[in-house]
């Protein structure tokens, strides 16, 4: 026993001085943890501290180097995911694990469907079983639906469905609500006291103080593989905490310039994508933050994707500093000078396999040539240059981005748009995952660059965020827009009144 | 993975230094394989597959595959064939044939690229297709007597060396792919596309340009294959170069390009074919027995896979081992407020 | 102003054959002879070249066999000549997948001074020494037309089921076949198709259900392949036609034995391939031993039979065997 | 419960009235196209020639599709399992010699299939185990098992044969024997195919072989025994592949070392065409056999309609084209419907902040 003087009830599961190493990164060094029944433990740390690889150890993905793993009190080794399952812990990982041919009830109970006579699959049970899951959670998902194609948030609310479905007696959340606007936070959140009061032991994880603030007891913080305290959260301040986990005192976290915006950059008018969005038309000009808020499933990213090219629109026309774009060839959208930074950074935005060097590279191998070839050097210190101002954490910048932590995915996906010099930048989700610290840094960055004439465009479901940052507030609901409202009237009340169609123009 | 990058290095080198060990060792020890003429038509016979195998490469690297190949080749010899006999010029043939791989290849390309078909699937029927057209155009016929001066450089030397007199334009060609594939925006970009479509796409590459134009450059290249092949036997038939592609597919695969796309060096993947060609040589030199070689064909492809496999873990192992080495001792436990 | 194919024939072909022969030179012993057939493991191809081996070995001569394990895999074909070359062997009987494809490294062989038989299959006339021919396909063609003509009683349609649309001897005997049927005394007999299974089992067996689904009135198919016939023997005898419909061809005796039995084939005919080898591999020695050249009108004893190279260097076997009831289990290859 | 919702519908409900149909629509209108062109093109064929669907007729097209759906239906199994099994052709041209050795040796036919069977059985373990336990590309190994094991078969048969001489008579009846129109072999390739389809829908380790086609690093984190599962997938489609090499010697009454050569590609044509998508976790064992019934159904319909055989190659090129030309445009359709389906059944009115806090 971990702790034979502390009275009360023993911890569900327990870590004890778990080292773990990738080559020759060490992820965890000696960090011990304990989680009570009926207790929300939040787990707060940098991109990198480790948070995640802690995580996977309890899952049973990662096997410790050193220390070990306690259940009940009595050491477990724990040879795959399927053996923390069966000793009652669920966990929802950071990237959605979906399998996106199968449906979403089937997703959700994959290996453990009801079963009705010689071990068949009841459907039935299946589905009613998602269904309700649904109700539980307030999302109307369709069970039946195949995950292929579920937005970002809407596969969180599966994940967090198969989590709940366990009755797991320890749930384990790595920033489940990254993706999440506050209403489905809220719900969440909702749930997860109902289970705590059940008696479950749940670990959290997020990048989002006040989340910490409002339904953990407990927090232990990690800096650099080591856990630095473990501590009661009642009495704490943010700032404390993020001291602990920085080291230092916060930056301001928006740092908003005041600039008169100029002419205008991006022009989109009328943009229509049959069946997404109808009928999209604004503005944004030189040296102006706009912010894009909605709810999840709105439509903010189609529209995103459609003013780049990925997706081809309907009718309507998009603009780069009065130059129209061609239909669907984001090529000629990034001659035009527009970047954007995708919401899905596994799927958008980097190559898993490729170098960090090679993947911010990707986006400049029309600029980077010399007499029609690559020119290393300079691909070389393009890319060093802006892993280095973006304070992305690797070892060398030869490795693959998988082996990064995912908020250093998510830096290097934004130095990967950044190194582009663009004139029209749009950012989807920029902070998604983002510790911080370092989304202090990012909100200066973005505000020196609207500074230096960049127009930008924040699509954001983190509504303080889009508050702090825009000079005017886009607001979209079921794929209209349905306000535009300047800096000074906006707030909580009434972009959410416009994003839930109650102000509907 | 960070490994499976650096084990695409690996493996080609090791390919290479298998191509190096077995030449010397056959040099060495195998009587009748170091005189030029069975260098020649060692060379010579491996020519087809080293030749298809540079377009190859870069499709497959780029997430695609073209099984279609063989077929192209044969029907540009078809084509030739039939064109000769009805008394055209071999001047005029030829660039005919090129364009007509030209049209093989995008044919592949567009079903791919505008129909969104999977490359396995579209070549497989083009494989069908094409091979039939050739057989629609020249039929039961075997047309041999093409001008001596063609078939003299298709099957000659350079001078008294061991070297085919062919083997020069395709260094060449080899030159061309691989400053392309490994130095170019475009074939930089092509690994990108192989690992990420969609990624790719994002970052403002012309993904199904570049596959349109990839699977054309591929017809083109089949065609110049089977034009060299209906050339270098002196015999144009409907049938000409039937299997080549698993042969293709077999040697670029030893040579450690990744059929999931985005991993590999052509370095990797000549190497891979001419190790396959010299191996076959060799063996029949050594009165290795067909069935036996295809055996080891078998057992190569099997261990190249393998192989790469076992040295990762081998040392992932000894990486392990040595950061818990070089580890300080565990830390006391912090002691907890609580 | 390029090349076509008329300036190419107006350049002519060279003769293969040079030198003089010796008709009474002395049998060589302890040569090397390499046989070369279109594909090892192929039933017809190993009994020949042990027919060649067997007369080695009389001859005082060696015997080895290489070759490819596919019989479309022409460059394989080639590298093995290469191969026989290179271990510089005496002389090679090659059973050629091309005419054409073959022929460089053929003359590459000569020009080594080995001395080049093909068998069973020709290459081009100036690429060999000499042609080992299984029968005249003369005589092929015209006999299976008379088997079938007797089995269907004179009247009725027929179709053929050839190999591969490529192979040059099914069509030599094809002509022939068409050739014989043109006699008044056939005219009552329709030749109505001739289709290809590519020497591939489930492709021959397609081709006579669509023979018989085009023809309901079918009355006989000649088959002049060992492949062919034997998948379309199997197929009538597991069908409503089986004793119907009238099949004959080329066949091995081995194969053909059940179907003869059971009613489905009367009689069918073909060469003895052990006597084909026979013949390819004395030859061989007859030319490394320089009792011929290849040239037409050249004589030379081989197994107590005398044969004559007839015109391009050609030497004909003989008769082939028909097969029937009566006499098919005094066979066995 | 922690909320109440008045405004929303009951969601036990919505899925059935347009969610069921709609995903169920989705598997089966992709093997509904494979059937419609089967059948326009059996259409086309009988007016062209009537004979061609007389019993004889229909037992032909029956039996030469028997072996092939039997292959396809173990390899769709592997392939939605996002591996590929090419030493199919291999095992079968084994097994059958296998089968038939024993038979010569005047063995109980039942014996020889067990023996076809266990022999296909060591091959799919083989493969399956350098599958999973290497974690190596299946195309490769399996490219590489392919030459293996018919290096072996040709050295081991050499140059003998086994003919229906060499049989029983009543194994070689079998072959071609049947209820009228419906041969043996056909009913028990019904049979596995029947049994096979059931198995992958209704039972858990079935759905778990789409789930890690899928997504195999979520099947590892869902806990899924994803090496077993992929060695069983292998295991069943050499099994299968053996079962088929035992009726291919039933049916044509003879093997040498070249049977089953270059199979391979013929029955990946069949799964593709089938619409079983080879990036894994998609397709049926349903229509690949549909796509194996396509593939030799045309080639007994080009000799019936008197197509000359120079013209079948390509005809049979463009008739594959064809056919996953039509699967994928349905399949896009498809996929159009869902998006303009609406992942949520209908957009909730969301609470505000205040209700939840109430839990
Ligand atoms: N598979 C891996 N291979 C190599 N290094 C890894 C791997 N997984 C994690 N790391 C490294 O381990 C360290 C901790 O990563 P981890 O993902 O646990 O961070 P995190 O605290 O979850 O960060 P974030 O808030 O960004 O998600 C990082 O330096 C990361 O680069
Ligand atoms: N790739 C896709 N394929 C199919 N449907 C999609 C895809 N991406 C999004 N959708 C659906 O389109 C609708 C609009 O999604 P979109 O992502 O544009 O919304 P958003 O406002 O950006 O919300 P989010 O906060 O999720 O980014 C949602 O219902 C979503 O499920
Ligand atoms: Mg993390
Ligand atoms: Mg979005």
């Amino acid at each position: 026993m971990s702790h034979p003087s502390r009275p009360g009830p023993a911890p569900v599961l327990a870590l004890e001085d778990v080292a773990k190493s990738f080559g020759a990164v060490r992820a965890l060094k000696g960090v011990s943890l304990e989680l009570f029944p009926g207790e929300v433990h939040a787990l707060a740390g940098e991109n990198g501290a480790g948070k995640s690889t802690l995580i996977k150890t309890l899952a049973g993905v990662h096997r410790p180097d050193a220390g070990q793993v306690l259940l009940d009190g009595g050491p477990v080794v724990f040879h795959g995911p399927g053996d923390a399952r069966d000793a009652g812990i669920a966990v929802i990982y950071q990237e959605p694990t979906l399998f996106p041919d199968l449906s979403i009830a089937e997703n959700i109970f994959i290996g453990r469907q009801p079963r009705r006579g010689l071990g068949r699959i009841d459907h039935r049970a299946t589905r009613e079983a998602t269904a309700a899951l649904m109700e539980r959670l307030g999302v109307a998902l369709d069970p039946e639906r195949p995950a292929r194609g579920l937005s970002i948030a809407d596969q969180q609310i599966v994940e967090i469905a198969k989590a709940l479905s366990f009755d797991a007696r320890v749930l384990i959340m790595d920033e489940p609500t990254a993706a999440l606007t506050g209403s489905e936070v809220a719900r969440l959140f909702g749930v997860v006291r109902a289970l705590r009061e059940q008696g479950a032991a749940v670990l959290f994880i997020s990048h989002r103080l006040e989340e910490i603030f409002a339904i953990c007891q407990k927090v232990t913080t990690l800096r650099d593989g080591a856990r630095i305290a473990s501590e009661p959260l009642a009495g704490m301040t943010e700032d404390d905490l993020v001291r602990r986990m920085v080291g230092r005192d916060l930056d301001e976290l928006y740092p908003k310039q005041d600039v008169v915006p100029g002419e205008v950059a991006l022009s989109v008018r009328r943009l229509t994508r049959e069946g997404v969005f109808t009928d999209v038309s604004f503005e944004v000009r030189s040296g102006e933050i706009v912010g894009l808020a909605g709810l999840v499933g709105a439509g903010r990213t189609e529209v995103a994707r459609a003013v780049f090219g990925i997706d081809r629109r309907d009718a309507g026309e998009v603009e780069v500093k009065g130059r129209a774009l061609t239909n669907g060839a984001p090529s000629t959208a990034m001659a035009a000078g527009l970047a954007l930074v995708p919401e899905d950074r596994r799927a958008q935005g980097l190559v898993m396999d490729m170098s960090i060097e090679r993947n911010i590279g990707l986006t400049g191998l029309r600029t980077t040539v010399r007499a029609g070839l690559v020119d290393r050097g300079a691909e070389r210190s393009r890319s060093l240059d802006w892993a280095v101002r973006l304070h992305v954490k690797y070892a060398r910048i030869a490795d693959a981005v998988s082996t990064l932590s995912g908020g250093n995915q998510q830096k290097v996906v934004l130095a990967k748009w950044l190194a582009t010099g663009p004139e029209v930048l749009i950012v989807d989700e920029p902070t998604r995952g983002i510790d911080v610290g370092t989304k202090a840094e990012v909100h200066r960055l973005l505000s020196q660059l609207a500074a230096d004439g960049v127009a930008v465009l924040m699509i954001s479901s983190d509504l303080p965020e889009i508050l702090g940052m825009a000079d005017r507030v886009l607001v979209m609901h079921e794929g209209r827009l349905t306000a535009e409202i300047p800096r000074s009237d906006a707030t909580e009340e009434t972009v959410m009144a416009a994003a839930t169609g109650r102000a509907a123009a | 993975m960070p490994e499976s990058l650096t084990r695409a290095i690996r493996w080609d080198t090791v390919v290479g230094a298998l191509l190096i060990v077995l030449l010397l060792l056959s040099f060495g020890f195998v009587d009748g394989f170091g005189n030029a003429l069975n260098l020649s038509f060692l060379i010579g016979n491996t020519l087809p597959i080293a030749l298809i195998a540079l377009p190859m490469t870069l499709l497959v690297v780029s997430g695609e595959i073209d099984l279609s190949v063989a077929s192209t080749a044969g029907l540009s010899g078809a084509v030739m064939g039939a064109l000769w006999n009805q008394g055209m010029t071999i001047e005029a043939i030829i660039p005919i044939c090129l364009l007509l791989g030209v049209v093989c290849g995008l044919v592949n390309g567009l079903l791919v690229t505008r129909l969104g078909l999977p490359s396995l699937a579209v070549t497989i029927g083009t494989l069908a297709a094409y091979r039939g057209i050739a057989q629609i155009v020249l039929g039961s016929d075997a047309v041999t007597d093409f001008p001596s001066q063609y078939l003299d450089f298709a099957a000659g030397r350079v001078g008294d060396t061991f070297l085919p007199q062919a083997f020069l334009p395709f260094l060449a060609l080899l030159a061309i792919a691989v400053v392309t594939l490994h130095a170019t925006p475009f074939g930089r970009s092509l690994f990108a596309v192989g690992a990420n479509e969609e990624a790719a796409r994002f970052a403002g590459i012309r993904v199904r340009r570049q596959k349109l134009l990839l699977f054309t450059v591929t017809g083109m290249t089949a065609s110049l294959t089977g034009v060299f092949w209906a050339l270098h036997y002196a015999s144009a038939r409907y049938d000409n170069a039937t299997g080549l592609e698993l042969s293709v597919v077999a040697a670029v695969l030893l040579g450690g390009i990744d059929f999931d796309g985005g991993k590999g060096t052509l370095g990797g993947a000549i190497a891979g074919v001419f190790l396959l060609g010299a191996l076959q040589n060799v063996m029949s030199l050594k009165d290795v027995s067909a069935q036996s070689q295809i055996v080891v064909t078998g057992i190569l492809l099997v261990l190249s896979v393998l192989g790469p496999r076992v040295a990762r873990q081998v040392s992932a192992a000894r990486a392990g081992r040595r950061a818990a080495s070089g580890k300080p001792p565990a830390p006391a436990r912090a002691p907890t407020s609580t | 102003g390029g090349t076509t194919k008329e300036d190419v024939r107006k350049e002519g072909g060279a003769a293969a054959a040079a030198g003089k022969a010796d008709p009474d030179a002395e049998t060589k012993k302890g040569l090397t002879v390499g046989f070369l057939p279109k594909q090892v493991n192929n039933p017809y191809f190993t009994t020949a070249d042990k027919g060649g081996q067997k007369a080695l070995e009389e001859l005082g001569s060696s015997f080895k066999e290489v070759g490819p394990s596919s019989g479309t895999d022409t460059s394989g074909q080639v590298s093995y000549v290469n191969t026989l070359t290179q271990q510089q062997v005496d002389a090679m009987a090659v059973s050629a997948q091309d005419p054409g494809a073959l022929c460089t490294a053929l003359k590459q062989a000569m020009g080594n001074g080995i001395k080049v038989v093909t068998y069973d299959s020709d290459t081009r006339a100036d690429c060999r020494h000499a042609f080992v021919s299984q029968a005249s396909a003369e005589d092929l063609g015209r006999t299976e037309v008379q088997l079938l003509a007797e089995q269907i009683g004179f009247k009725g349609k027929i179709a053929i089921l050839s190999a591969a649309q490529t192979a040059t001897n099914q069509n030599t005997w094809i002509e022939f076949m068409k050739k014989e049927l043109e006699d008044p005394k056939y005219k009552d007999i329709e030749l109505v198709k001739v289709a290809y299974g590519n020497d591939d089992a489930q492709q021959s067996f397609q081709q006579t259900q669509g023979l018989l689904q085009e023809y309901p009135d079918l009355k006989g198919i000649i088959s002049p392949t060992t492949v062919g016939i034997k998948a379309a023997a199997q197929y009538l005898s597991g069908s409503k036609y089986k004793g119907k419909v009238k099949l004959t061809g080329l066949g091995t005796p081995n194969d053909m034995r059940t179907y003869v039995k059971n009613g489905t084939v009367e009689a069918f005919e073909l060469w003895d391939p052990a006597a084909l080898g026979d013949l390819a591999a004395r030859t061989a020695v007859a030319l490394a031993s320089g009792q011929i050249t290849g040239r037409e009108g050249e004589t030379f004893t081989a197994g107590g039979t005398e044969y004559t190279i007839g015109k391009d260097g050609v030497i004909n076997l003989g008769k082939p065997t028909v097969f029937d009831a009566k006499n098919i289990d005094s066979f066995d290859f | 419960m922690t909320v109440s919702a008045p405004a929303r519908p009951p969601l036990a409900e919505a899925p059935k009235s347009g969610g069921t149909r709609l995903a169920d629509r989705v598997f089966t209108m992709r093997e509904l196209a494979i059937l419609l062109v089967f059948l326009v093109m059996l259409g086309v064929t009988q007016a062209g020639n009537s004979a061609f669907l007389s019993e004889q007729g229909v037992k032909d097209l029956l039996l030469n599709a028997t072996i092939l759906v039997l292959v396809a239906v173990g390899q769709s199994l592997v392939v939605i399992t996002r591996n590929v099994d090419l030493s199919v052709g291999s095992t079968l041209g084994i097994s059958a010699f296998a089968a038939g050795t024993w038979l010569q040796g005047g063995g109980h036919p039942v014996v020889a299939v067990l023996l076809a069977v266990l022999m296909g059985t060591g091959f799919g373990l083989l493969n399956g185990l350098l599958v999973s336990l290497g974690q190596v590309p299946a195309l490769v190994v399996t490219l590489g098992t392919l030459y293996i094991i018919r290096g072996i078969d040709s050295i081991w048969v050499g140059s003998r044969q086994i003919t229906a001489a060499d049989l029983p008579g009543g194994f070689v009846d079998f072959g071609s024997g049947g209820i009228s129109a419906v041969p043996w072999l056909a009913m028990i390739a019904l049979g596995v195919l029947v049994a096979t389809a059931y198995y992958m829908k209704h039972f858990v380790s079935g759905r778990e072989l789409y789930a890690l086609g899928s997504n195999p690093e979520a099947a590892r984190l869902a806990g899924i025994p994803v090496r077993k599962r992929i060695l069983a997938a292998y295991t069943f489609c050499g099994a299968l592949a053996g079962l088929a090499g035992v009726l291919y010697l039933a049916r044509f009454g003879n093997v040498d070392s070249g049977t089953g050569n270059g199979y391979e590609l013929t029955v990946v044509s069949a799964v593709v065409v089938g619409g079983v998508v080879f990036t894994g976790g998609s397709g049926s064992v349903y229509g690949a056999a549909l796509g194996a019934l396509l593939l030799t159904s045309i080639n007994s319909v080009l000799p019936a309609l008197g197509v000359s055989s120079v013209w079948v190659l390509a005809i049979n090129g463009v008739l594959l084209l064809l056919a996953i030309a039509v699967d994928r445009i349905v399949a896009q359709r498809v996929a159009t419907a869902l998006k303009k389906k609406p992942a949520h059944v209908e957009l909730p009115r969301l609470p505000q902040k205040e209700d939840t806090r109430h839990a």
